[in-house]
């Protein structure tokens, strides 16, 4: 159980972002809780490649003898954050633009779109 | 009322998450690891960069590459189109 | 042969349909073109009959969208009324139904095995 | 943005081309050391960013154009592409240069080594061309919602 | 070189190339940048078509990035797949074949419908770019890579859907909605990637599909991708975004967002049939998928009785229609572990759904495409302002009678084909099923009644003086798209034997899909 801390982190960052998305009434709070989400997943897949006492795989001047991390979970992990990065900026954009219109952030007033 | 109905299944979806956290095999343990192991091992000699991450970025696994260069060109495109009527 | 689409259960042909919708649409047109004898053109019979009521205007006559089906949805109105109500448009319900229906299916599998 | 005062204009501009120096460090050396073109971007945008916020979004539009960025991010995509599509002899993103002798050609010595620039086939292009992407994408998106910003600020007041 | 062998990469990497030119041409010249998108997807349409051809014969075939020959899936001596591959079988290029017509049609009718909007270099680019990520979902064999161009097809259609938000606040809301919902799919779908990766070390699709064990944690896995990717088809109750983005979006693009959401559809399926197959227990997760259909059907078509706004009206039908697809195929795979019932009505039932789809994909594009002509003569979408259309807009008119009927399923057009066969099949699984799918069909035909009165019929009304029919594009677009409705109507058994059966046991098979990519082993 102590061993899999790390996967716990992993999941509370998930479940703190759901919380964000389902409770919080502001839509900067709501992209935050979208980032949360992908944090904890980019934690998960990183977490995932870990090996005990390993060293970084990179072969310039690298300490010998030594075993290396798994590294496919570090260019899954770098395609996510830039991926992470686009919708990110998406959101706050529209975000923004939202606020032009409507003059307000808050979700109870967001929703001209219903019914 | 809604929104203790939301709460329940919240904390429901929370206590599935730490399930699977602790069901997950040990951490620093892999127990599989051939393909990572294929890797570290044949990506000198198959691409002739020192840093195997970089060589599965942009080599075996280039066309996610590929997909995440034009994810983010999507998000810039998308970006301006929608700022596009702003002068200054 | 062509156009014969086999259901498990029997076979469709949208030929063969056309077919017979044609026969029997030129039998309806023969009988409809024998007419009614009693019918006279440019006589009070071409006028419409509204109980007697005068004949609104063509602009004013036109049925609008929300008056039609008006007692339907009247009639179902137990139905309706919290059907619109859970579509609150709100993003914050929007993430709360996919976590409860995921939820409901992670349940359902965990105990179905 | 209004713009910040002296002191950060003049750390800034002691800074500033450090930063972009090191960056374009990364992007070059990606296939040897720790990083590649998205890292090396992303501390150039870094630089962009810094720039933005210490001169402010009015005064930075004279040294930071939009339209160049996009050009290059353009490019760099095309670049990117291009390179996959010269492997299509044999199959799409095919590296053709490894080990052929020629560009970023030598075989690299297996097991540890001090580095050599002059391997790893596509790989240095290829992180250039996404470098050069990732830059201008994020100097295209900082300068955007800057822009934005001041836009939807201007509304509310009206 | 032999081209022939790339042809998988091509129909994706043509239209790629071509959004990264577009803003380049856009500089030069704006109205070049038009003939260029419907160049490149006319490219891609054609290689669509004779790759099709070239499965249908040969068998389905793979390609392999960066390996020294495409179809060298295997490196000596491995027993997995190091590299990315795309997978395209019967099913896949079923799929390929809907987005490669519809987003052509969508760019042809864009020419005129964009007109009066700026920024148009940047709207092509998107479209082009939404293109390539449904093409990928569809295409590939990763399944890392199938989350990246979940994330192109649903960033571009986010920036699509608020394409409007300058001008009004509406778009921009439809989009914020939509990216919400889209990121945490995908981010679900990555979690469920770094689970499969944990426990197997593999992330092909083909290679996991051998080593899955149906875990715990595959269980979890499999709780987490089926409630998402049905969010992203629009299966009732996460719906709710659907009447919002299919309403505020740009009429060609609303046409390409339903085949958008069939590509997450055809996900959901892939990941069912697959990748779990027969290691599952199929009747519970077909129950699960039969009564996402039935509720999508129902409340579906009773939400767009009330509707006001004839875009939003249609959105609602489409989630209506969608149900049809999972019904079909939700009993298909409930039946999946029993070879009799299987062959006795499993295999039509799921035809039935899969023909749906295509059939779905023509049809309610080409009533969107009429909703984009109403707004583009009259500017708008409220069926209380319209009235009288038919006496100024008589192509429109007859497209719409077309669209309307074959959604309704009036033989002896499309939907009534692909809807007896599900009808007939599923009542001999369960008859209730089939009663109600055929009370949503009358339900269907009586709201377009609706829009027909109150849109098409009386008298011309005094503010509609100056409307005329829409341009010649837009109605090349709409007629295309009228006689592939009359044809599948009129030969269903064409499209039936030879396109869909092959898609349908692709499904089924799952010895053949992990045999194609891993060698037969």
């Amino acid at each position: 159980m102590i061993g899999n801390l790390p996967y716990v982190a992993v999941a509370m960052f998930i479940g703190l972002g759901i919380y964000t998305l389902m409770f919080k009434k502001n839509l900067i709070k709501i992209a935050i809780g979208v980032v949360l989400i992908e944090n904890g997943v980019n934690l998960f897949l990183i977490t995932l490649g870990y090996r005990k006492g390993a060293i970084a795989p990179i072969y310039t001047q690298a300490p010998s003898g030594q075993a290396m991390v798994l590294p496919t979970p570090q260019a899954l992990t770098l395609t996510s954050i830039v991926i992470g990065i686009a919708t990110t900026a998406l959101i706050l954009s529209i975000a923004m633009m939202i606020y032009k219109h409507y003059g307000t952030l808050d979700t109870d007033q967001v929703r001209r779109l219903r019914g | 009322m809604k929104k203790i109905i939301f709460g329940i299944a919240f904390i429901i979806f929370f206590s599935f998450l730490i399930v699977s956290a602790v069901n997950m095999r040990t951490f620093g343990e892999p127990t599989f690891s051939e393909m990572d192991d294929y890797f570290i091992e044949n990506a000198q000699g198959e691409t002739g960069a020192n840093n195997v991450v970089t060589s599965i970025v942009f080599d075996y696994r280039g066309f996610d590459t590929l997909g995440e260069a034009t994810v983010l060109f999507t998000a810039v495109v998308g970006i301006v189109a929608l700022f596009r009527g702003v002068k200054k | 042969m062509l156009g014969l689409l086999e259901t498990g259960s029997g076979f469709w042909s949208a030929i063969i349909w056309i077919v017979v919708v044609l026969v029997i649409g030129s039998i309806v047109i023969y009988i409809r073109n024998k007419g009614e004898d009693s019918y006279k053109k440019n006589t009070e019979q071409d006028k419409p009959f509204i109980s007697g009521n005068p004949e609104e205007s063509k602009e004013g006559s036109h049925l609008s969208a929300s008056h039609i089906y008006w007692g339907f949805t009247e009639a179902l109105k137990g139905y309706y009324s919290p059907l619109i109500k859970m579509h609150t448009g709100n993003i914050n319900d929007y993430s709360s139904w996919i976590i409860m229906l995921t939820v409901i299916i992670l349940i359902v599998i965990g105990v179905s095995g | 943005m209004k713009e910040m005062s002296r002191i950060v204009k003049t750390v800034t501009n002691f800074v500033y081309g450090f930063i972009i120096i090191f960056g374009f460090y990364i992007i070059v050396h990606g296939h040897l050391t720790p990083g590649g073109g998205f890292q090396g971007g992303a501390v150039v945008g870094s630089a962009f960013a810094l720039l933005l916020v210490s001169y402010g979004s009015l005064n930075s539009k004279k040294f930071l154009k939009k339209d160049i960025f996009s050009l290059f991010e353009n490019s760099g995509l095309t670049l990117f592409i291009v390179l996959g599509f010269l492997g299509l002899g044999i199959t799409f993103f095919y590296n053709f240069l490894a080990n052929s002798g020629g560009w970023f050609g030598d075989a690299a010595v297996i097991g540890i080594n001090p580095g050599d620039m002059n391997t790893g086939g596509v790989i240095p292009l290829m992180n250039i061309a996404v470098g050069l992407e990732v830059l201008s994408a994020f100097g295209v998106i900082l300068l955007t919602m800057a822009s934005g910003a001041e836009f939807t600020k201007k509304k509310e007041n009206s | 070189m032999n081209l022939s062998n790339h042809i998988p990469i091509l129909i994706i990497a043509i239209p790629l190339l071509a959004a990264f030119l577009v803003p380049l041409i856009g500089r030069i010249n704006k109205k070049a940048t038009g003939v260029l998108t419907t160049l490149a997807l006319s490219v891609s349409l054609i290689l669509t078509i004779l790759l099709t051809v070239k499965i249908l014969t040969v068998g389905p075939q793979v390609y392999v990035f960066g390996a020294t020959s495409p179809s060298l899936t295997l490196p000596s001596g491995l027993k997995f797949p190091i590299r990315i591959m795309f997978e395209v079988d019967a099913m896949s290029i079923f799929m390929g074949l809907i987005t490669a017509v519809v987003s052509f049609l969508g760019a042809i009718y864009s020419l005129s419908f964009i007109k009066k909007y700026n920024g148009m270099d940047k709207y092509y680019s998107l479209l082009l770019l939404l293109t390539v990520g449904m093409f990928g979902m569809e295409f590939t064999g990763d399944i890392f890579n199938f989350f990246v161009f979940l994330e192109i097809s649903s960033i571009a259609s986010v920036a699509l859907i608020s394409f409007r938000g300058v001008d009004y606040g509406e778009p921009a809301e439809a989009g914020f909605k939509y990216m919400v919902v889209s990121s945490i799919s995908a981010l679900m779908v990555l979690f469920a990637v770094g689970i499969f990766y944990g426990q197997y070390d593999i992330l092909n699709l083909a290679a996991i599909a051998k080593a899955i064990k149906y875990s715990q944690l595959d269980k979890i896995a499999l709780g987490l991708l089926i409630p998402v990717l049905a969010m992203k088809a629009g299966a009732v109750p996460m719906h709710m975004w659907t009447p919002d983005a299919y309403s505020e979006a740009p009429a060609p693009i609303t046409m390409i967002l339903v085949a958008a959401s069939q590509a997450s559809l055809y996900a959901l399926f892939r990941i069912v049939f697959s990748l779990y197959n027969v290691t599952m227990n199929t009747l519970t997760v077909g129950w699960i998928i039969i009564i996402f259909g039935l509720l999508s059907m129902f409340i579906g078509v009773t939400m767009a009785i009330v509707q006001k706004d004839i875009k939003r009206l249609m959105a609602y039908h489409a989630v209506s229609q969608t149900g049809y697809m999972l019904l079909g195929v939700g009993v298909g795979l409930a039946v999946l572990a029993n070879p009799i019932a299987l062959q006795k009505y499993g295999i039509t039932a799921m035809e039935g759904g899969v023909f749906h789809i295509m059939n779905h994909a023509m049809y309610k594009g080409l009533l969107f495409l009429t909703a984009g002509a109403l707004f583009f003569r009259t500017g708008t979408r409220d069926l209380n302002k319209m009235g009288g259309l038919a006496h100024s807009m008589k192509y429109t008119t007859i497209f719409f009678i077309i669209g309307a009927a074959a959604i309704a399923g009036l033989p002896p057009f499309n939907g009534f084909a692909s809807k007896l066969l599900i009808y007939e099949s599923v009542y001999r699984f369960n008859p209730l099923l089939s009663i109600i799918a055929m009370v949503v069909s009358i339900l269907t035909l009586a709201s377009f009644v609706k829009v027909f009165h109150s849109a098409f019929l009386g008298p011309k009304l005094p503010q509609f003086k100056e409307v005329k029919e829409v341009p010649r594009s837009m109605v090349f677009a709409m007629a295309v798209l009228s006689c592939i409705i009359i044809f599948f109507g009129l030969f269903p058994d064409l499209i039936v034997k030879n396109i869909v059966h092959p898609a349908v046991m692709s499904l089924i098979e799952q010895l053949q899909y992990t045999g194609t990519a891993l060698g037969g082993m």
